[in-house]
């Protein structure tokens, strides 16, 4: 390992990490705007122009702002679940290919990888409700814990028929296999389970009935305060940005698209794409009832990603 | 002009690839330091005035009634239950997806067998009620 | 490169403590955590050994432990509950409703 | 690197029994969701069993072994008797539970799936040439052996074998893995033949690391065929299981853990026949030693039985010791034996169970046979049989046992084999003087089910045969596995 490759990789994870940093606090005053603006009202608009320096405002007022620890908290624990949390989030970026040939690590187990870290976020959940010991954490935390679970088998599965498509888990190689066609056209069901499966996963609003400020008072996060509550926050944020640059690799071709403007930009746009689907879902569906969220989960989406992976099985045999 | 370092090492087996796994940790590392900096950082300029009142877990209000860690739901440890097995399903089903194009029709005919008796728990499970939530 | 003792000793002291955590903790879950450490010692060493004799054997053998530790977990965990609803002990020696 | 596999439609016909087992496994399960009365769905598992059987013995039919699946799946008439085994194992359980489920209220559908799976595990076990395909076929017949033995979810002494059953269970699987990847460590492969080949290639015959690995692996089936140092949890085990699966777990899973013992000692380590004969001896004695005299401080009858099934694991432990293929014969012969009088013994303990009433404290057998003489007649062909008196089969298994144990030399063994299976004598017969001499405590009332009467009447009649005719048997044996 020669120094020049080490320094490299040093540069290349400051700059993602930072660039994510920034991302964080903007796409939170992006998603405010745009909630906002569907709402008909303007979302932040005081602080600087049309609330440009809003985001900077609350992070700074999170440093301020008491950190209250309950007395009867499993104090150990409760310190370590928000960082759980935080490095499971920010980890995974390390493998998604921004453009040709860059990503900090082009691990062949790519997709592997990236389950695997999502798997360890639901650790932060349940340990972050269980061990702030009150009646809201603790429900809150068992049952987001139990929906991220059962969400995310129909999740793996349905990237199964897109590592058969591409031959390969590394995620460089799956965006250069689509260089043919976008995988959206043939792994369209494989498409449409990832994305609901994805918004179980990050607990987003048809899903969030765990985190919903009417029922459970933002769920496992409610005795945590200040700068340990931010990291629930940005963890949160993390896997919703990580889990569409996936969605944009495995089916929109990452970086690949018309010469005229450079992969990297194409990729973001494709990224922020999602995010505004995000958006744009939050503003306008209704919450699912806790039993249909779950009966959904295992009775629908387990079926349907077998029955793809079925079915692009036969596709790829003729 | 930026310098693409296009820096893929072959995975034969017996070559050792510290680099990509180095640039996890790496990250890992960062990841950690934002946490922990973000916190400490807080510890510093925050104000700490603890009172009991103020440390008593959040009831809206009112002062918290009954042992929030109660028994729950079996229903959670199915899940779990049901999740262990379904993933490891899924663990098998990765090799068998990337190498699917060498495999050919042996391949394809073994794994519908693998689902299918799968399909045949998953019937059952669902058939003994596992999956609707009361 | 890691020499391949290295990673034999590393499994045979994860068994050792598997071993003695089995034989020595009361708490039943505690046991069953120990069962599976010494599971996945196997698999560092079974992993150890095909990567150094360059043969798939040994990681064919890892992918199976994992799906029966899977499977055992499932039915040493229900068989667990089983126990407890019927009378609410998981201490060891408290298990001795049939003596010899 | 292209690596193409073209595995033919070939190879799948040898393990035909097994995928119809695995197959009426799943049906049953599927059956069970819509058919109400578990009747059907016994009659059923009992109809695949057959259909398994005929695939078996179709197969049997040429006579050079089979190999399937590059090797790790081997046809021969060592597995097949076992197999035959096996299959009897299975049918006469079913019949003897069918009643016995109900009046334990316990008579749920996935009991005869569970069995299925438990029978398929053991077939694949006597059929592996591989450790790995070993490993799973073990791992299938334990996992479906621990939620039968903890069916009965309501009583606390089930719950309880369940959990000694399992941990136990868990603990020396991982002891067998540990002893598979040294072996694989040392050896470069996991085929036994392979394993035997390298071994002498790289003359590490006796070293310690062999020997370590081959103890580890003796840790492990000594576990699950109960022998002394390992043996803590078969008596409670026993105890606490319904009576059905007591019966088919002290034939079923012994059977296949001697098959795996005899096949891993002989195809894999015949060189090192010094030194896992020295481990073994030992083990034997002291197997028979405390299966024999703990037995007679036994009130319970279950107990008791389950102080006799490692008895005679020490026996026929024996016939792996004389470390000659004739040996081997001795042994096999023994535990078809083994599988009736067991069966048969539990099948009566079965009929004195009735609502309220356990029926197996000692005491319940008082005065039988005034009340019930048939029943207490065949008890007393089955103590017989156990303790080894001449008429009976019990006594020819034991002495072509003992036969190629002096053969191979070991006199001293043979001769405290036999004293030890005096000393067992006593307390069989006590149950037969019990049921004779005294006169009857209280009313007993025998609760019997057609099934019931024809597995008795099958198991009592071979006995007998056996023990008149016993070149019948023993040509089968001698046939199938010398060849």
């Amino acid at each position: 390992m020669s120094l020049s490759e080490i320094l490299w990789v040093l540069i290349k994870t400051v700059l993602v990490v930072s660039v994510f940093l920034l991302h964080v606090m903007y796409v939170q005053y992006f998603e405010r705007k745009v909630i906002g603006h569907m709402q008909g009202r303007m979302g932040p608009m005081r602080v600087g122009w049309h609330g440009l320096l809003q985001p900077i405002a609350d992070s700074i007022k999170l440093f301020f702002k008491e950190d209250i620890i309950p007395s009867s908290a499993d104090k150990p624990i409760f310190y370590i679940a928000p960082i759980i949390g935080v490095v499971a989030g920010v980890s995974t970026l390390a493998v998604i290919p921004l453009w040709s040939g860059f990503s900090i690590a082009d691990l062949n187990v790519g997709i592997l990888y990236i389950l695997a870290l999502s798997a360890l976020a639901s650790f932060s959940v349940i340990l972050g409700g269980w061990a702030s010991n009150s009646k809201y954490s603790f429900l809150g935390g068992l049952r987001s814990s139990a929906q991220v679970i059962s969400y995310e088998i129909a999740m793996g599965l349905s990237l199964v028929g897109v590592m058969m498509m591409s031959g390969s888990a590394n995620l460089s190689d799956i965006v250069n296999a689509q260089k043919g066609g976008w995988f959206i056209v043939p792994q369209f069901i494989a498409f449409v389970v990832f994305m609901i499966a994805v918004f179980a996963e990050t607990n987003r609003v048809p899903f969030d009935l765990p985190e919903a400020e009417t029922e459970l008072v933002s769920g496992f996060a409610t005795e945590y305060s200040g700068m340990r509550w931010a990291l629930f926050f940005m963890a949160e944020y993390a896997g919703m940005f990580v889990m569409s640059g996936l969605a944009v690799v495995c089916f929109f071709g990452g970086w690949s698209g018309p010469a005229f403007l450079p992969g990297v930009v194409w990729f973001l746009l494709k990224v922020y794409s999602f995010i505004f689907l995000f958006f744009w879902v939050r503003a306008t569906l209704p919450r699912y009832r806790y039993d249909q969220l779950m009966g959904l989960g295992w009775k629908l989406f387990i079926p349907l990603a077998l029955a793809n992976i079925i079915l692009t099985g036969l596709i790829k045999l003729l | 002009m930026h310098v693409v370092f296009v820096y893929k090492t072959t995975t034969m087996p017996g070559t050792y690839i510290p680099s990509d796994y180095l640039s996890v940790a790496v990250i890992i590392i960062f990841a950690a330091l934002i946490g922990l900096g973000a916190i400490a950082a807080g510890l510093l300029v925050r104000p700490r005035r603890p009172y009991a009142r103020k440390l008593m877990p959040y009831e809206s209000g009112n002062p918290p009634v009954g042992e929030p860690r109660y028994r729950f739901s079996v229903k959670f440890y199915i899940v779990a239950m049901l999740f262990v097995v379904f993933d490891v399903e899924a663990v098998f089903l990765y090799p068998w997806a990337v190498a699917y194009d060498k495999l050919g029709i042996f391949g394809f005919v073994e794994m519908m067998l693998f689902i299918f008796i799968l399909l045949i728990g998953y019937i059952y499970v669902w058939k003994k009620g596992a999956f609707n939530w009361e | 490169m890691v020499p391949l003792s290295w990673y034999i000793v590393l499994s045979a002291v994860m068994f050792c403590i598997g071993v003695f955590g089995f034989l020595a903790r009361r708490n039943l879950l505690i046991i069953f955590i120990s069962i599976e450490l010494m599971l996945n010692s196997v698999n560092i060493s079974l992993v150890a050994f095909s990567h150094y004799l360059q043969s798939m054997t040994g990681q064919i053998l890892v992918f199976f432990v994992i799906a029966v530790a899977a499977a055992e977990a499932a039915i040493g965990l229900a068989i667990i509950i089983a126990y407890y609803k019927n009378n609410p002990t998981i201490k060891v020696d408290e298990i001795n409703l049939l003596k010899g | 690197m292209e690596m193409e596999t073209t595995i033919s439609l070939l190879d799948i016909r040898p393990i035909i029994p097994e995928l119809t087992l695995i197959c009426v496994g799943l049906i049953l399960i599927l059956l069970d969701l819509i058919v109400k009365k578990k009747e059907i769905v016994a009659v059923v598992g009992i109809a695949g069993t057959l259909v398994a059987l005929f695939g078996t013995y179709k197969l049997y039919g040429f006579y050079e072994p089979q190999v399937a699946f590059g090797g790790m799946f081997v046809l021969d008439g060592y597995a097949n008797f076992f197999k035959l085994i096996f299959f009897l194992n299975i049918i006469l359980t079913i019949c003897i539970s069918m009643k016995y489920m109900k009046i334990e209220k316990a008579s749920f559908g996935e009991y005869y799936s569970l069995l299925m799976f438990s029978t398929t595990g053991m077939m694949i076990m006597a059929s592996a040439a591989d450790l790995i395909v070993l490993y799973l076929g073990l791992e299938l017949m334990a996992l479906s052996t621990y939620i039968l033995v903890g069916l009965m979810r309501k009583k606390p002494r089930s719950n309880e074998a369940a959990i000694k059953y399992f941990f136990l269970g868990a603990f020396s699987s991982a002891f067998l893995l540990y002893g598979i990847s040294l072996t694989y460590g040392l050896t470069g492969t996991t085929s036994l033949s392979g394993i035997a080949e390298s071994l002498n290639a790289l003359n590490i015959i006796g070293s310690p690391i062999t020997y370590l690995g081959l103890i580890f692996m003796i840790v492990a089936f000594g576990f699950k065929i109960a022998l002394v140092p390992f043996h803590m949890w078969a008596p409670d085990v026993y105890e606490g299981a319904p009576t059905s699966i007591t019966a088919f777990m002290s034939v079923g899973p012994k059977a296949a853990g001697f098959a795996v013992l005899g096949r891993v000692l002989f195809d894999a380590f015949p060189a090192m026949q010094g030194q896992w004969a020295s481990i073994l001896i030992p083990m034997a004695v002291l197997t028979m030693a405390a299966g024999s005299i703990i037995a007679l401080a036994q009130t319970n009858i279950k107990r008791m039985l389950a102080y006799s099934s490692i008895a005679h694991a020490g026996y026929m432990l024996l016939g792996i010791i004389a470390g000659t293929h004739e040996g081997l014969t001795s042994m096999v012969n023994y535990l078809m034996i083994y599988l009736f009088m067991n069966i048969g013994a539990f099948a009566i303990v079965i009929m004195l169970r009735r609502e309220g009433f356990q029926g197996e404290d000692l005491e319940d057998y008082m005065g039988l046979s005034k009340s019930h003489p048939l029943a207490s007649f065949l008890m007393l062909i089955f103590m017989f049989s156990l303790a080894g008196i001449p008429p009976t089969a019990g006594f020819i298994g034991k002495f072509y046992v003992f036969m190629e144990v002096i053969n191979a030399g070991y006199v001293y063994l043979a001769i405290i084999a036999v004293v030890f299976s005096v000393i067992s004598a006593f307390f069989y017969l006590r149950i037969v003087m019990y049921m004779y001499m005294k006169d009857p405590k209280q009313e007993v009332t025998l609760t019997t089910s057609p099934t019931m009467s024809i597995a008795l009447a099958i198991t009592a009649m071979m006995i007998l045969i056996f023990g008149i005719f016993p070149s019948i048997l023993l040509n089968l044996v001698r046939y199938s596995i010398l060849g």
